[in-house]
């Protein structure tokens, strides 16, 4: 076995690891212990995906002396290698970019334990990233949700606390549903190990025993990550967490946080019950009309709402109804429009939350629009970045949106009774973005008359505006380059099955 | 070989640096660099016309989908005109801008509009093409809004919604072209291998007609028509006019691009969508017609004559044979100077004298004899008077409908041809007759000459000329598209 | 000769106080036993009008179901939707159960190779007597071990928001002044009764923790029990003579430091083990004897590094809920 | 219906459980009672694993007399797992209980429609 | 073995039950740590001796302990008795989780 397939452990242990040190540390050396962990993983994972796609291969790694189904086992595909790679680019460039504004209201004795819930948060998406044990998924959901409602009280305002509770109930509930679900699939399969339900899974199926529980166990399941990951109906605690915490905390949390989720749903969908057997179920309908009503009811509620942070956390819950809706479609194409949203969706929304920092901060804190009047030329590059990600959103070409539309499109077409009505939806959602994505940038340029608020130069801002344009950049690399990611995409999951 | 990019990325890029530099540079500084870049990008777009010999493939977006340029004579008419207009509004524009604030971000957006333009002309395949018609949007709704009051905001957003629904609608039809067609590459005589009878082909009929009315709404189509009167009068002067000369003409283009290369017009000859189509032209003719008619705001009239004078186009289109193409294009040409002339004429009228209604412009000739005899005289163009320019692509668009083998519209065509070109003589003329014949109860020795100044008369001047030009010489024109429109249809 | 001291210099001598002591007049460390009536919580009552004022304009507003129909219909409707949901789940997972394979037998699924392979060959390969234990610290310790972390991470988020931290000047952060930093001043101090129940069982509960955390691969019990043992007796103790007391041995430095070492023993232990397993290398650790104290490779001193960290964190979770700080 | 509800009534008694609990979470509106949902909720499920791998008639997964046979032992992994689970849950309901606090602290009521209205009012 | 088990599920679902339903929240708390304890006891009918360890320290022990800290804090065992004073309808579905609001 080479040398560099210990990395993903190294990657999860690494970030494990630094958590417990900045325990000790104070805040500005965990701060450098954080993101000297954050570019050692993203390092390391992107080593990985080289090693991987060269090799073509994807490994299992034992977690102990024995080997699976005795053991715990971690596995490194493309996709994973990927996933990882771009978690951590993102969270560089999210904390990064949040780095003025982390503390505003946090006494500075509590700043290392910041970094700790982000090292932690890291650990557990890199976890979930490469599990192949599903209670081993199991405990670091949990690790995950809990450092997420961290990150989102750390400011501990009403507001966040608030929205901490409510995002700790929903997501426990959403937990409990998942362990229930996990539970019946042990109970069918005695397994826990991913590659051995998926066998005993085809098994019971040829042999057509247990049908209605395991229909319900996957049902369990996949109800508990749609909970998580704040899909349609279950996502009133998604504006308050994301509106209020930290905008750091929100753009990790509405870019990596629920992405994880989903990965792990993917996750489940290929490595335990098989995409075949998955797609002969139901399940797949309803998480498709819900995907829909989400893409509608999230733009709508955006639409109505008249704060800029809240408005970027009501488009998550339409753009996760994106990715729900390419799930629902049932085919390969639908899925790597999927991932390939989650990619985008991620790169553009922790843009458009950073961006909107800088333009509330040029507007004396207010992040009503009325405040925001002409805040885009107040803060240039602030403007700038959040008419790049409007445009993304919207799905302009040459931006990541584009072409994820493009994708969830050209695989609707594939499906004939979904066709119409994913088309149209996708039409009216995204005239919906449109609108109020177009608002706002027209909004922000519009010229204010006086105000009483300083304009901000690049010298005020730069790590700031460094972080807002590597940003564009990876929006439009994601855009115009699209095929090397999408075949990556589809490589890794073929490996998954 | 990257020639082609020149014209299209000098432009975008002198606007962009335009608008991100941060001082004011002055006036005179100002216009003086703008000129220059606006030279400059007429010049290459020449030498872009002349030098490409094929097409460019810039990038992939993904398998299916190349970022691709490619030349043929459709591009070279669309972009001729878009060199002449941009430039002669342009220059109008130097002295215009004087009393309107924030000229460097007006500039700015104008140049870069002119880029997406070129680029709009250039692009060789659907999604390219798809790509700049968003970005043409973008960039010219500044323009509307660059007033900045409530109604120019207003009528912005409007230009705005409409253009990106219309854009999707079209968008909706890419996605399943995308997945039909071996390449969305613009090819003469379409690239879609389906018979209009199957079953999967009257779904195509559909995605045709969404398609036709989703550029349409840039072309001011009957139901979607209503942004045009709004953001016309809300624009500064030469915005509006290349605002109707040329911006609007990226929807025709759209339509041409739509249904000559990619569906072709065996698909939709003879099918309901035809029907439908000139059903809609005809309307739109008529009712655009009527509303100028009506309407007493200068320029909201002119905004509605173009409504109803894009329609001349645009049925010339539906028809599909070569006479009724071939005058579309000389339409398009015609409609392109004259209207710009028009535009810039009401400018100028605005500017020195600051009023808008036809009804307070009494004796307006007697102050600015050269303003409007420049306007007398497209004015008679527009309403097909030979020898000027209208009544060239009029004679062909009619000569066309009736030996087209459209049905009723045959004649129906011919008749709304006729009875649109009254109206039009109906709401153009008035303007000159009361300008130069005020009446007797108007006080001559009030009146003094107030000719603007020459940066603005030259360009009128200019487009003038060339819109009588284009009456008098269409041979040139009509030989250079022979060979061409033969192996569209 | 003997000089008769003054009852002034007799009360300073050693015998005064030991024999004081002995008749439990007098605490040697803090003075008199003393008894407070527990008092009322004592507010500021302007600001208790306030808030009930408040409260009340609330009520109205929220619970104004005759004039707010639409709240109404929300809240019936989501009640009545959760009620059905729930019902639907209940049904749903009880249907579910009455396909599941029969409880109580061996021939199910679930009695698999694994179940077999850990009972038959767990004492050979992993020195436990106790199976469990050695499942959940060797053959699955990926899982103990994010397990673990949960409970750091859950402690860090407590002390986030409980800890009451005072910034350079000395003064409490706004966000948290509201929080009442003691509440047992208005507790009954020194409570003789307490006191010398706990003294009695203190010790005996700590030393069953450490039987339980020591014999974790020996029999029942382990790490995480035995910790929560110990834990509730150092609470015990706590509650008994206060935190001046525990202050002395047990501080916040204290904690972090415990926590800090045992849980980069466990990493870096199980890290080491993850790997020579991975990469097939040869583990240093012996087994041991099974039966013997010493043995089963790492499972004790895992036991012992996850006894300590549950023991100092259910200790700081009690103190964060009290004071806000140790 | 299944034909081994009535064998398996443990688990049917831990849906329920999971069930009363579940509700309690969703329709308690005192922060205190939707806790204790939460743990009974967990409870349930930690009940349903232990059920899996109880085998009638075996002992304690404790090597007793140095008997590894397969056959005299229940099975060890639900123990394990639910041993896991606990801890998650202790973790999460301490999390839970500080947030109470906190909440009451800032709103001095524990009912979260309340809180709702207040920061309504708040406007922030 | 099996009635013994059959009681104690008994009480499991009767405590659960009377937790959500009890107007006192220093009742449900306790009635929650009996709760606990049944469970505990039916842990060792379940053969899992580790399970009833761990679940006797921590939810009858820790978890409780730091419900009643949780209570102490917010002061709810006085609210209790104040709103059993004022007996407005409204304080008491606010009491008793706002069941019946």
């Amino acid at each position: 076995m080479d040398f560099i397939c210990n990395f993903p452990f190294f990657s999860i242990l690494l970030s494990l690891f630094s958590g417990t040190i900045c325990s000790i540390l104070p805040g500005k050396a965990a701060k450098i212990v954080n993101r000297v962990v954050i570019i050692t993983v993203g390092i390391l994972s992107g080593i990985l995906l080289v090693y991987l796609l060269d090799s073509g291969e994807s490994f299992v790694y034992w977690m102990g002396h024995f080997p699976a189904p005795w053991g715990n086992e971690i596995r490194a595909g493309v996709l994973e290698a990927g996933m990882a790679l771009f978690f951590c680019i993102i969270m560089y460039l999210s904390m990064a970019g949040g780095a003025h504004k982390l503390f505003d209201e946090v006494e500075e004795s509590k700043h290392n334990l910041y970094y700790i819930l982000i090292n932690l948060l890291l650990s557990s998406l890199l976890a979930l990233v490469y599990t192949n044990d599903m209670f081993t998924a199991y405990v670091f959901v949990e690790i995950n949700t809990i450092s997420a409602c961290g990150l989102i009280m750390i400011r501990q305002v009403g507001r966040t606390i608030e929205a901490a509770v409510r995002y700790m109930i929903m997501s426990l509930l959403g937990s409990g549903l998942l362990l229930f679900g996990l539970c019946i699939m042990y109970d069918l399969t005695g397994h826990l190990l991913m590659s051995n339900i998926k066998e005993s899974v085809s098994l019971l199926i040829q042999n057509g025993e247990y049908q209605i529980p395991l229909i319900v166990s996957i049902a369990l399941m996949c109800v508990g990550l749609c909970i998580k990951s704040a899909l349609f109906p279950f996502h009133a605690w998604l504006p308050d967490a994301y509106g209020y915490s930290t905008v750091s905390s929100a753009a990790i949390l509405s870019s990596l946080v629920s992405k994880g989720y989903i990965f792990l749903l993917i996750k489940i969908i290929y490595r335990v019950i098989g995409f075949d057997i998955f797609n002969s179920t139901r399940i797949i309908d309803v998480l498709f009309v819900f995907g829909l009503m989400g893409m509608i009811f999230g733009s709508l509620s955006a639409i109505k709402e008249g704060d800029i942070r809240r408005m970027i956390a009501f488009s998550s819950v339409a753009q996760i109804g994106y990715i729900y809706m390419g799930f629902g479609m049932g085919t390969q194409a639908g899925m790597v429009a999927s991932v390939f949203h989650i990619l985008s969706h991620a790169a553009t929304k922790s843009l458009l939350f950073i961006a909107a920092i800088g333009l509330t901060e040029v507007s004396g804190g207010s992040r009503k629009f009325i405040d925001l009047t002409g805040a885009g030329y107040r803060n240039k590059w602030a403007g700038v970045a959040f008419t790049a990600g409007s445009l993304s959103m919207v799905g302009v070409p040459l931006f990541s949106g584009f072409i994820s539309k493009l994708l969830f499109a050209q695989a609707a077409v594939q499906v004939e009774g979904k066709m119409l009505a994913a088309l149209i939806v996708l039409g009216i959602s995204t005239v919906l973005n449109a609108i109020y994505f177009m608002k706002t940038v027209i909004r922000i340029y519009t010229a204010a008359g006086d105000t009483p608020y300083p304009c901000i130069t690049f010298k005020d801002m730069k790590v700031h505006a460094v972080v807002l344009i590597l940003f564009v950049i990876l929006n439009v690399l994601l855009g115009v380059s699209s095929q090397p990611i999408v075949n990556m995409i589809e490589q890794g999951l073929a490996m998954f099955a | 070989m990257y020639l082609i990019l020149l014209p299209i990325l000098f432009p975008i890029l002198a606007g962009f640096c335009l608008l991100a530099y941060r001082k004011d540079p002055g006036r005179k500084l100002l216009t003086i660099t703008t000129g220059i870049c606006l030279v400059i990008t007429g010049a290459l777009v020449v030498v872009a016309l002349m030098g490409t010999k094929q097409g460019l493939t810039l990038f992939h977006l993904t398998k299916k989908l190349p970022i691709y340029f490619n030349i043929d004579k459709i591009s070279v008419i669309f972009s001729l005109l878009t060199v002449i207009v941009f430039l002669c509004a342009g220059f109008f524009s130097f002295v215009y801008m004087k009393h309107e604030q924030k000229e460097k971000r007006y500039y700015g957006y104008y140049l870069m509009a002119f880029g997406v333009l070129n680029a709009l002309c250039f692009a060789g395949n659907l999604i390219t093409f798809y790509l700049f018609f968003e970005l043409l949007t973008l960039s010219s709704f500044p323009l509307v809004l660059h007033t900045g009051s409530k109604e120019a905001v207003m009528a912005g957003l409007k230009y705005l919604f409409y253009s990106l629904c219309g854009a999707y609608a079209s968008l909706f039809g890419i996605y399943f072209l995308y997945h039909n067609c071996e390449t969305l590459t613009f090819t003469a005589g379409g690239v879609l291998q389906i018979s209009p009878a199957s079953r999967e082909g009257s779904f195509f009929l559909l995605i045709a007609f969404v398609m036709i009315l989703g550029f349409g709404v840039k072309a001011g189509m009957f139901p979607m028509h209503a942004w045009l009167p709004t953001a016309h009068p809300a624009a500064p002067a030469p915005a509006s006019a290349v605002l109707s000369a040329v911006i609007v003409k990226a929807g025709v283009l759209a339509l041409i691009r739509v249904i000559y290369f990619i569906f072709g017009t065996g698909f939709l000859q003879g099918s309901w969508v035809q029907t439908a189509w000139l059903t809609l032209t005809l309307v739109t003719i008529f009712m655009g017609s009527m509303l100028a008619y009506r309407e007493p705001v200068l320029k909201k009239r002119l905004a509605y004559s173009t409504v109803s004078q894009l329609y001349y186009i645009l049925f010339g289109l539906a028809v599909m044979n070569e006479e009724a193409f071939t005058g579309s294009l000389l339409h398009v040409l015609a409609h392109g100077f004259i209207k710009s002339t028009l535009f810039l004429t009401a400018g100028a009228i605005i500017y020195t004298t600051g009023k808008t209604r036809v009804d307070e412009l009494r004796g307006i000739g007697k102050k600015m004899p050269f303003t409007m005899w420049c306007y007398t005289i497209v004015s008679l163009g527009l309403i097909g008077i030979p020898p000027t320019g209208g009544f060239v692509s009029k004679w062909y668009l009619a000569m066309g409908g009736l030996t087209g083998d459209i049905g009723i519209f045959r004649y129906l065509g011919a008749a709304v041809l006729l009875v649109s070109a009254l109206l039009t003589a109906g709401y153009l003329l008035p303007l000159t007759i009361q300008g130069f014949f005020p009446g007797a109860d108007y006080d001559d020795t009030a009146c003094r000459k107030q000719e603007p100044a020459r940066l603005m008369t030259i360009p009128i001047l200019c487009l003038t000329i060339l819109s009588v030009l284009v009456g008098l010489f269409p041979n040139i024109i009509t030989n250079y598209l022979t060979d061409f429109v033969s192996t569209l249809l | 000769m003997s000089k008769k001291k003054s009852t002034e210099n007799y009360q300073k001598t050693f015998a005064f106080h030991f024999f004081s002591w002995l008749h439990g007049e007098k605490d040697p460390y803090l003075g008199n036993v003393e008894m407070q009536p527990q008092k009322e919580y004592e507010t500021d009552p302007e600001m208790v009008l306030r808030h009930e004022k408040e409260h009340d304009a609330i009520m109205d507003k929220v619970y104004d179901t005759q004039h707010n129909v639409q709240l109404r219909l929300f809240h019936s409707l989501y009640e009545i939707t959760s009620i059905l949901f729930c019902l639907f789940l209940m049904a749903l997972l009880l249907v579910t159960i009455s396909y599941l394979p029969a409880t109580g037998v061996a021939e199910k699924p679930v009695n698999n190779e694994v179940a077999a392979r850990y009972i038959e060959n767990g004492l050979e390969e992993t020195g436990a007597i106790n199976i469990v234990a050695g499942m959940i610290l060797d053959y699955r310790a990926f899982d103990t071990l994010g397990e673990s972390h949960v409970l750091f991470v859950a402690t860090i988020t407590v002390l986030i928001l409980l800890r009451l931290d005072k910034n350079k000047k000395g003064e409490i952060n706004p966000l948290t002044k509201d929080m009442n930093p003691n509440d047992r001043i208005y507790e009954p101090k020194n409570d003789a009764i307490l006191r010398l129940v706990a003294s009695f069982l203190v010790p005996i509960i700590i030393i069953f923790g450490i039987y339980i955390i020591l014999n974790g691969h020996l029999g029942p019990g382990g790490g995480f029990s035995g910790g929560a043992v110990i834990g509730a007796g150092l609470i015990l103790y706590l509650n008994a003579f206060g935190f001046e007391k525990t202050e002395r041995f047990f501080t916040e430095k204290t904690y972090k430091w415990i926590c800090f070492f045992s849980l980069s023993f466990y990493c870096l232990a199980k890290s080491y083990s993850f790997f020579t397993g991975a990469n097939h290398l040869h583990s240093i650790i012996p087994n041991g004897t099974p039966g013997a104290i010493l043995s089963g490779g790492l499972i004790l001193p895992l036991n012992i590094a996850v006894g300590l960290v549950v023991a100092c964190t259910m200790y700081a979770f009690y103190a964060m809920f009290r004071k806000g700080g140790f | 219906m299944g034909p081994n509800l009535f064998v398996n009534y443990g688990e049917a008694v831990a849906a329920i459980l999971f069930c009363i609990g579940f509700t309690n979470l969703l329709l308690q509106t005192n922060l205190i009672k939707k806790i204790i949902g939460l743990n009974i909720m967990d409870s349930a499920i930690y009940l349903f694993l232990a059920e899996k791998g109880y085998i009638a008639g075996r002992a304690a997964p404790i090597v007793t007399n140095g008997v590894t046979s397969a056959e005299a032992y229940i099975n060890p992994i639900p123990s394990g797992l639910v041993l896991t689970g606990i801890v998650v849950s202790v973790s999460v309901s301490a999390l839970m209980l500080s947030l109470t606090i906190r909440l009451y602290v800032r709103y001095h009521t524990l009912n979260l429609d309340e809180i709702a209205a207040q920061l309504k009012k708040e406007g922030k | 073995m099996t009635a013994f088990q059959m009681i104690l599920m008994g009480l499991l679902v009767i405590c659960a039950i009377s937790v959500s339903f009890s107007r006192n929240l220093l009742n449900s708390i306790l009635i929650y740590m009996s709760f606990s304890l049944v469970m505990s006891l039916l842990w060792i009918c379940l053969e899992s001796p580790d399970l009833a360890i761990t679940e006797a320290a921590v939810g009858a022990g820790i978890t409780s302990v730091l419900f009643f800290v949780t209570l102490k804090k917010i002061h709810a065992i006085n609210i209790a008795e104040k709103a059993e004073e004022k007996k407005s309808p409204q304080h008491e579905a606010l009491q008793n989780g706002g069941k019946n609001e």
